[in-house]
């Protein structure tokens, strides 16, 4: 009889199902973006393929009611776990009026919502890092029970705004858990050329927090990581820093060419350690994931996806001149 | 009516506001247990306490980048950049995300911030104590940038930027500080941001003006105005976006218009005021739109000759309000 | 004479300066194995190797300030910002540092950088990917601004920049990278920084410009030309410091100047462009100073409608210049 | 008989004497900068008080022919070891037009001398890091053998350039060391408010280089480690991080009155351990410092900080029209 290792974290059978359906749920939106740029009708995808299981398990471990999220560009689980719909990421990609992030202004990924307090987010990498470090100096102040969560690449660690926001974070014990992705490159970009430490977890000690690096391809790891940071961080002993190995199984955006800089074998190995197949494994050998589930799953996502598909292409886009608008409070 | 320094009406406001409104807070270098360089903070860390005025470790972008974060989460923070010449570690904070912010978010999310910081030369500051750095942010839609010339200016426009839910820099000029003083009403008031004002109402020439050189053209009118040559002050106040009606409005009031910044000349605010009136009212002007300026150098320096050279003041402003009066 | 695109414009000329000098070395995200994320460092990796060609940290400021560093010792490090709106973390280094290091130490130290970033719109890189930033550092004494508009330019502009002793900011149009292409001459060539260019003679209407626009400037004083409305087309190639001398004469030639810049209207450079001429020929103007520009908002949306609406195109330059020639 | 440490350092007699002449000069020069200041002579003086031993140890330890610096603007004893004068120092600080650093354009403390390799310096503070990591690539690149040396205090650690430069050191292991003179305050805020680790040197495990904390009130442990730290950099062991355990003795500035934020009491306790003071007990304690050679020392300096300032006082300042000068290469 396999392990089960859910049942020690407290996650029940329908929520580990939850997580594996919404990971699930973002590589099929992230699949049909890439079909939808290769044949012409969206200009740009950017993917969060081989970061789902981190994302998701992560996000599980969080209050999705009163926590404040500032994902960075490849975190669809985070959004979705978060409450945003296929629908609403769809609307994103075609760039149309209904997009909730931004109402077709931003390109892809640049997530925001703030009825599901997922914060804006722009293009230049680890500006949110001061921002999650914000809100929950707010919520400090306030004394409200919540913590901010806020992601990036392990590349965008080296920004400054990452020492400094962390190190505001560590001085004030602030409830903020930090999660780098660690995918192993920055565009095209190695660990090895970009970091000058052995990993970027050990950066914490530079802020008095704690630190740990995970498996970033086990959505149950990261879920019991976060699931500690955000205790330590509710009874007031400060920030943590996480770092999730992951890998990243698509080129760097749908402008890049990964061939480049990278060899196939690196790709191929990594996509024997997909979390979408190895925890769909787990899931099985446990008998949590039957067959009939997991026909019914598919074929439910496969509705989803194609709907949202549908819906936002065809919904209108904002009208030219509405591009004057909310530059200020009116 | 209370006589207050530029400074005093810094600190009334801030206090004013942060009792007013318990979401308001300060944060920055040095402005808690010792009120600040400047001491605009004075006493504020002793009544509202440390949670409510905030020494943040030296980081600007940290300043704002948290500020910005407690912003959208719906506080009111106040943060102080020690220098302006400090704001610059801050500047991808303030123009990628605070004034980007309610745009990209198609209004969603929005960033009640105000950004105070001394700047303005003449106190031997030398090139990192001296600097004029509004016009790095004057082409940034999203900000709002204010700069009064009065400590009746500063308490009204401070309050006003507190309030506003949109992002405010806030330039105060650090030889106002003690230099100046006047009579402030006791009670609340409120002066709206994006208005200018006039300084001074006057029929042959215009001068159109911010910051301490208000009050050199405001002496060097007083003296003209003994030979009989009149000026009207115009006062930008908010000096992004600007006013371009008070603007077109007080150049076409005499047809002749003197320009003054003591920044740099080439790239300063005054160039695009310039250049709404040749846009707006060409024909309507009697004289060449002329500029008073500091030289295009990088700053100024710290030695009192060379910084003097630099410098604006009443003389240099009285020959070109002459000079223009006579064309 | 050999035919290339802008791009291979700039991948020449830095390769022959990295040939002719070995002092000069590349440093920036991805221009190392990848070549660029736009290509421009295509195969220089490979030719000068790893110490030449470094892929850095993810960390623009350390991209530029390092750079300083190394232009300090003597090197001529050419930096190159993936995308011109990532430049902004760098800010403190270059306005505080390398634009004052010269005269902050009375010539004793100097700063040969080059700094090349893709800038522009018009390529669905929404608010992040195509702003045009120039303005933010066109008040900065110590900086040089260059901006070419054709490949031929473009590749003398770059070989002068990267022997330039002094801090150059070289922003390339993006759009423009592969759509336009021109005949180069094989040998050595540099022109000076400084310098507008007239890239058209007319006797009507004078259009005063730089980058994308001057295409689209071209194109439409083509149709027009059909109607008898004769346009002179200067590109100011350097915004800062801009060549005064040029653009007086350009203004006075026609008296009817329109000014164009795809970057928001308020406090860009075309602004300073119209104070100049205000201030030194205005007498000799017949319309009032026009400008066509982007709106007054943080940067051009994604969904091609609203960007399409924000971006300068020659069917808006044409209208600009009937109405100008009309006046 | 006393513990001879010197000389299980290779440091001569001599030497040490040098290193303490320097040390006593740095703070004659600076005490009399504050004189110069209460009497309205000059406009504005920043302290090395306090920080001097760490200083000159570290200066001690560089090759002074060769290596660059890029101090910072307490740093009297660094440019004084590399090789500024006191007359220069003078000339800085009354602003006038022969000041080597920068022809009374910028603020005394604000170094720099090319012909002494003392990088120009600015106030915004940390922007020299990057400088030096890039003085310390250039000579990589040229495959030259000198290091390049930045300090910084404990509070400008926190800024972005700090994490930025360090990490780009750290990854192409550059000869360069950076020390950090960690004086317990940034101004008003106290070492805790301002750093959330527990000390400065920890920092370096952020870049996988070397770090370590020293008693920066002892010249010789300075200067040890500082010699160390240059053997690895020469040896491409890459950079160190160094930090100093010192104390500011005097207000940040002239323009600071610190009775508003710290106790006399604790300014009194740190003037037991000065420099100035134990140093000359160790010299006197292995017969190195004779009251002869004392008396003769300080009959010297005073000779040399007279002479200083009565030759910048009635040097001339630049003309006026000289602040037009040197804004591009002519
Ligand atoms: C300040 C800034 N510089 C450069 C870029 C361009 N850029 C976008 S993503 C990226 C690499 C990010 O790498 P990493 O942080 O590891 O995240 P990953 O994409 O691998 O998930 C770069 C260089 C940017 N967006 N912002
Ligand atoms: C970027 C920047 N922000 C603020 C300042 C103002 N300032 C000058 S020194 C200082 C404190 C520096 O503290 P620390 O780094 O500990 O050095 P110390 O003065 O204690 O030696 C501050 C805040 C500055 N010079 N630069
Ligand atoms: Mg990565
Ligand atoms: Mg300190």
């Amino acid at each position: 009889m396999p392990n089960n290792r859910h049942d020690a974290l407290g996650l029940s059978d329908a929520e580990v199902l939850e997580i594996y359906r919404t990971m699930l749920l973002a590589r099929k939106i992230d699949e049909r973006m890439w079909l939808l740029n290769r044949s012409g009708k969206i200009p740009f995808v950017i993917s969060c393929q081989g970061q789902e299981a981190a994302q998701v398990g992560a996000s599980f471990a969080l209050n999705r009611q009163t926590d404040y999220v500032a994902p960075y560009y490849r975190d669809l689980g985070v959004v979705l776990a978060f409450g945003m719909t296929a629908k609403d990421l769809m609307l994103s990609a075609f760039a149309k009026a209904e997009d909730p992030n931004s109402g077709g202004r931003q390109m892809p990924g640049h997530f925001g919502q703030k009825k599901n307090r997922i914060l804006t987010g722009s293009s230049p990498v680890t500006t949110q890092v001061p921002h999650a470090v914000g809100v929950a100096l707010a919520g400090k102040m306030e004394k409200k029970e919540f913590v901010s969560f806020v992601t990036l690449g392990e590349g965008s660690s080296n920004q400054g705004d990452f020492h400094e926001g962390l190190n505001f974070a560590g001085v004030h014990k602030l409830p903020v858990i930090t999660m780098v992705e660690n995918n192993n490159y920055a565009i095209s970009v190695p660990f090895e050329k970009q970091i000058g430490s052995e990993n970027v977890s050990i950066r914490a000690k530079s802020y008095g927090m704690f630190g740990e690096t995970i498996d970033g391809n086990d959505p149950l790891a990261v879920y019991e990581a976060v699931k500690q940071a955000r205790e330590r961080a509710i009874n007031g002993e400060g920030p943590s820093l996480i770092e999730v190995i992951t890998y990243r199984l698509t080129a760097h955006s749908s402008d890049d060419d990964d061939r480049t800089y990278r060899k196939k074998g690196e790709v191929d190995e990594a996509k024997k350690k997909d979390s979408i197949i190895t925890f769909a494994t787990y899931l099985r050998d446990v008998n949590v994931l039957t067959s009939e589930i997991e026909e019914a799953l598919n074929n439910e996502i496969n509705i989803i996806v194609n709907e949202a598909t549908d819906y936002a292409e065809n919904a209108p886009y904002a009208a030219p001149e509405d591009a004057l608008k909310h530059v200020y409070e009116m | 009516m209370t006589v207050m320094s530029y400074i005093q009406a810094i600190t009334a406001a801030l206090r004013e506001e942060m009792i007013r409104d318990e979401k308001v807070f300060i944060l920055g270098e040095d402005v808690g247990v010792k009120g600040g360089v400047f001491r605009a903070t004075d006493g504020l860390y002793e009544e509202f306490g440390e949670e409510r005025v905030l020494d943040t470790p030296l980081a600007e972008s940290a300043i704002a980048g948290v500020g910005i974060g407690a912003a959208m989460y719906g506080l009111r923070p106040v943060a102080e950049m020690q220098f302006a010449d400090f704001i610059l570690p801050a500047v991808n904070q303030i123009i990628s995300e605070a004034a980007k912010i309610r745009y990209r978010s198609n209004n969603d999310w929005n960033v009640p911030i105000t950004i105070r910081a001394p700047y303005g030369g003449g106190v031997h500051g030398a090139l990192y104590h001296s600097q004029s750095l509004e016009s790095i942010f004057a082409n940034q839609p999203g900000l709002k940038i204010v700069m009064p010339s009065t400590p009746y200016d500063a308490k009204g426009l401070l309050k006003a930027a507190i309030r506003d839910n949109d992002p405010v820099l806030f330039f105060e000029h650090k030889r106002a500080y003690r230099l100046l003083k006047a009579d402030i009403p006791e009670e609340d008031y409120v002066i709206p941001i994006g208005k200018a004002d006039i300084k001074r109402e006057g029929s042959d020439i215009t001068i159109i003006t911010y910051g301490l050189c208000i009050h050199f053209a405001l002496q060097a009118a007083e003296k003209l105005a003994e030979e009989g040559i009149d000026a009207h002050i115009l006062d930008l106040r908010t000096v992004y976006p600007l006013d371009q009606e008070a603007i077109i409005t007080a150049a076409k009031k005499t047809g002749k218009v003197l320009l003054i910044t003591e920044d740099n000349k080439e790239g300063s605010i005054i160039g695009e005021v310039a250049a709404i009136i040749a846009e707006n009212c060409l024909f309507d002007l009697d004289a060449p739109i002329m500029r008073l300026a500091g030289p295009d150098v990088p700053a100024m320096p710290y030695s009192p000759p060379m910084e003097k050279y630099f410098m604006v003041n009443p003389d240099k402003v009285e020959k070109a309000m002459r000079e223009l009066a006579e064309f």
